[in-house]
């Protein structure tokens, strides 16, 4: 029989997202790779599975006072304060670019309200080339006393609820690792018409500067992300898969080809490279070449094989 | 506008004082396309801590290709680097944001404070190869002492340029602010001052040039966590309000739109 | 006016945990000092502010196969699963030599019930040398269908209350950071009676070895420690400061002098040192002696002005 | 018993095959109260990535003050300590555990596998030590290659003990496993099989040595975070339930008293 011949090097790296097949399971983390234009002199931007931008709202953002990011250990806190040029902008200024790339554009959106989620769903709905909706849920729910939406499984459902109804494109409901049981929540999306769930957003957390007293980022508290959350992440992925039916995004300090492919066991159908592109710009196009060189080498029939192939007991 | 993510050669490290270091690495497509007041950022360790790469003003190249930082030691990256050995390789990604708009060179003035020098001698550099005879920039370089500032105003003059001195122990030139220096100097309005170095220099620079009515650019430091744009971490005040993005918008930019009164 | 000679080189470095003053504010995190004569060797133990000691539950509990440690990005994950001798060999093999050093020791208590955790604070309550009672309430409730104690609050109360019926020695309440509203349970537990909550205990985490495609822990989950979750550590210590009254003791990838005084600015009287003692064995000594060292040199007057005193706005 | 926390300087690394390292650290103290078949725990990086410090059995002491130890890398933190540098000081924890239990030396065979050949020379060079005239230990060695076996069968050579070597491709000595090598030499009852070595070759000589009632030795390995019974992490799966803690209780134990039917 002669060899099928597949994208990306002959191995068949392909994965599906709700209705959505990508070219292979590597996208970019939201809020980590820009408008993917700033990427383009370190990343054949083509070979990615899909890109993920910066969280979109209704109303362009000016953001947090600096300082706004610091160091941790094996990581980092950031308090960018969803800075975003507003969906209008993002639309006519950062669409025509991303579109043009020809891979699949995920848009990460964020609002107050439930109602500001569905009206940015519905305006980004006609936009060509928007492939999936990614829903931030951890943003604080301004009617109800500032709870991040994310923090409660009602909430988190209506949310999801009001954007499936408001666009025909994939949502993927990004879900926040600050409850008490993932799993609820990842079942309360689902339950609401979620066609995928990604997973982890920042843990929160702060850094003090002794010499000064004061906490070292203006926002005193933010979300940290990169190696140092990865066990975290991995174990409520590991977690959620053990009790949603929908496609899981792993992320949380993927690194490697390796990280990615230990979501993959883990039971996330994809995954998003986040901080690591801070360090490696071309991370993202790496973990592509690491997964494909693992599926040759190990002659997988596909990289499909690795989701959930967790040896437990 | 060509960036590159390079693995490049330390090929010479240099103690130019206590706890003031200038790397020289081959970077030659790096170098070929930096301008001046534009940074690279250097991988600090090959493990996950430090984790982020840090960010240094480009402070000279050469047509062979090399790139030179001049950085002080203040925390764990910079004290690392400056024990980096020659012959290791050193991820670096660069050239990165928006450089010096050059003018005239004839009616530049170049203020460096501090290692807000690193960015000078490069800038300095490139305006005696556009410069016609006899119109060199003026340069003022200010440090703590001479130990810190003698050794920086030698490559000044083998530019050809004189450099006006001001030490905070007046070890060496005037004793005092280089503002003190600018002052004295009396540019005419024609002129622009480039300027790099500690907050307070430059905001006092900003002020001196908007009473005086010249035009003055800044290289400002912030946080940075990617160096191009993809974070918006660097986040730096507009007088208009909102925030510029030091590593995109700059870390270059006009004195008077910035929001100086933090 | 003569200054006045303290202990601890001529500097004040005495804080209040309840009814007991110690001499510093460095304790030894549980399961992180063993029985503590493990580092005899290593630490001048009569230095230090208090010693806590590994979790011991009423029968002795032979623990969780092995592997039961992962290294990972700045910290560890452990699955120990509460291996320890028992209330009964604890009181007859260790506290003789626990008693003898001279300091307050806090022994860290562990059950599978209500009256489990009650019935080992009744034992040790009679045991002379037995400082304080610290209550690990990180494990699961088997008569609840093993929901952890601490992700919710009434349980934690229930378990509070119940200890501290059970004896007259302050009794310190063991807060775990994996639940959505840290606030909430100490809120809880301080309205139960806790005399101090210390805080925190591990992130739930889990590791994957891509080559056997297994968990690298033999239990799949463990806990996560070390650096790498100092932010988080942090943020729930400052969140927790704003709400109680009673005093805190910082827990989480505290490794130097300065890492235990930003626990102090976000508001701990004291803290632990865990995973660092295994990389530094001194670690615990080194930061008394680093706060020390900082005291004279800022010339407090007390290590007591650091509690709280974090800069906001 | 004595354990020491100390900064020891590198003083010589060798590369005695393909990714087997051999360095000589000058740690008097830790090399004076040493015993064969206890460890040292290394900090691999003065960051905090790796964390942990790294097991290593002591491969050798001297008189002068010196502790060798022999590794393989196999992973991050042994690559990096196989790149540490003459001169640098290293953080060293040690001796740690409870080593082999001395017995006759005539009486006594060593046996060990790979990097389990570590220990051996230590203890060989004890029991020559203590051995009478004509009484010396019985070496049998096991490696996959002649490079990786030969440069070791000289260091037990200059303690004048002949070794039987065997390797996986017959390069040198037997052609097969030290466990051939056992049987055929037929020990009689009174002798004592002090065993290192990956698991299959010490669980093949346990049951060999149970068959023909002789008393044998195994040094486990197991991941550590303390080395010094504080995380009881090492967990080692007892015959009568329950487990032992390899740096307290071990590394080494008597071979009968561990579970090895996993
Ligand atoms: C565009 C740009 C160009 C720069 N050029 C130079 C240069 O040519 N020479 C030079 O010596 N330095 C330069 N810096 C500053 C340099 O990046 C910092 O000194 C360095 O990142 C500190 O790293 P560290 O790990 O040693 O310090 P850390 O341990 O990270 O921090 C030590 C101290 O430095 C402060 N710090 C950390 N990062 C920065 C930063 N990015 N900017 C300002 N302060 C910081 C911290 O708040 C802390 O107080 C530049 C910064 C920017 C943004
Ligand atoms: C008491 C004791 C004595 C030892 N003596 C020696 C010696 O003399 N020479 C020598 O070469 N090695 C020895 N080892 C093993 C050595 O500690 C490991 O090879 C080392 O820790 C691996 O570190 P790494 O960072 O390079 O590998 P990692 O990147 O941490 O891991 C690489 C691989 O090695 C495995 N591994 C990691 N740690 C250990 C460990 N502690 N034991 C076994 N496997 C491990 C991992 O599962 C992984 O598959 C000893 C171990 C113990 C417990
Ligand atoms: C600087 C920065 C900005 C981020 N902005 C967003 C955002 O706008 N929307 C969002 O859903 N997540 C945002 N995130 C979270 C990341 O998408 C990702 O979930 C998280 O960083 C964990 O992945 P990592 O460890 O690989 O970075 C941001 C993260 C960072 C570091
Ligand atoms: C190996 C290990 C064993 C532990 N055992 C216990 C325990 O028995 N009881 C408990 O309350 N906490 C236990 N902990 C949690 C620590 O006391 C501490 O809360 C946690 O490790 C965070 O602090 P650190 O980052 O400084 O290690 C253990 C931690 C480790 C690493
Ligand atoms: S440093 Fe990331 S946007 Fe400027
Ligand atoms: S390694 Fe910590 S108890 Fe053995």
């Amino acid at each position: 029989m002669e060899p099928v011949k597949v994208k990306n090097d002959e191995v068949d790296l392909r994965v599906t997202i709700g209705s959505l097949e990508l070219q292979n399971p590597v996208m970019t983390a939201s809020g980590t790779f820009g408008y993917a234009r700033e990427f383009e002199d370190f990343v054949n931007l083509h070979r990615l599975g899909a890109v993920v931008v910066k969280g979109i709202s209704l109303a362009p953002r000016v953001g947090n006072p600096p300082p706004r990011i610091v160091e941790t250990a094996c990581g980092m806190l950031n308090a960018i304060g969803l800075e975003n040029v507003g969906v209008d902008r993002f639309i006519s200024e950062k669409m025509p670019y991303l579109s043009a790339l020809g891979i699949p554009v995920f848009v990460n959106i964020l609002g107050d309200s439930v109602e500001e989620y569905s009206r940015i769903a519905e305006r980004l709905a006609q936009v060509e080339g928007v492939a999936a909706i990614e829903v931030n849920i951890s943003c604080p729910n301004v009617k109800k006393g500032g709870v991040a939406f994310g923090a409660d499984p009602k909430m988190a459902a209506a949310v999801t609820a009001a954007v499936k109804q408001s666009c025909q494109v994939p949502v993927i409901v990004k879900l926040s690792p600050n409850v008490t049981d993932v799993t609820l929540m990842a079942k309360a999306v689902q339950e609401a018409g979620a066609d995928a769930v990604s997973l982890i957003n920042t843990l929160i957390g702060m850094a003090i500067d002794l010499r000064s007293r004061r906490p070292r980022l203006a926002n005193i508290i933010g979300g940290l992300s990169g190696p140092a959350i990865k066990p975290v992440a991995l174990r409520m992925v590991y977690q959620v898969a053990q009790v949603v039916t929908i496609p899981i995004i792993g992320i949380g300090g993927i690194t490697t080809a390796e990280d990615a492919m230990e979501f993959m066991l883990a039971g996330a159908s994809a995954v998003q490279v986040g901080t690591a592109n801070f360090v490696n710009p071309r991370a993202s196009e790496d973990v592509v070449d690491g997964i494909a060189a693992y599926v040759r080498e190990q002659q997988l029939g596909s990289v499909r094989d690795l989701i959930g192939a967790l040896r437990v007991g | 506008m060509s960036q590159f993510q390079k693995k490049v050669e330390l090929v010479r490290s240099e103690v130019i004082a206590r706890d003031v270091v200038r790397l020289t690495l081959n970077a030659p497509e790096i170098a070929a396309a930096a301008l001046p007041g534009q940074f690279v950022m250097i991988q600090i360790a090959p493990g996950k801590d430090p984790l982020l790469r840090r960010p240094f003003s480009i402070h000279q190249t050469s047509s062979e290709g090399t790139l030179q930082i001049l950085f002080k030691v203040v925390g764990r990256g910079t004290e690392l680097l400056a024990h980096a050995k020659v012959g290791e390789q050193l991820s670096l990604i660069g050239p990165l944001g928006k450089g010096f708009v050059l003018g005239e060179p004839g009616n530049a003035c170049l203020v460096g404070g501090g290692m807000g020098i690193a960015p000078m001698l490069f800038l300095a550099s490139r305006f005696q190869q556009l410069a016609k005879q006899g119109s060199a920039p003026k340069v003022i370089l200010g440090a703590r002492n001479r130990d810190e500032l003698a050794p920086l105003i030698g490559d000044f003059k083998n530019l050809g340029l004189e450099v006006l001195a001001a030490t905070d122990d007046g070890s060496l030139g005037h004793h005092g602010l280089v503002t003190d220096v600018l002052k004295k100097i009396n540019l005419s309005p024609d002129f622009t001052v480039y300027s790099c170095g500690p907050r307070p220099m430059m905001a006092a620079i900003h002020h001196l040039c908007l009473k005086e009515n010249i035009r003055c650019q800044v290289s400002v430091e912030t946080v940075m966590a990617c160096g191009m744009g993809a974070c918006l971490g660097c986040a730096v005040p507009l007088k208009a309000g909102g925030y510029a993005h030091a590593c995109s918008d700059g870390p270059v930019f006009e004195a008077g739109e910035l929001l100086w009164s933090l």
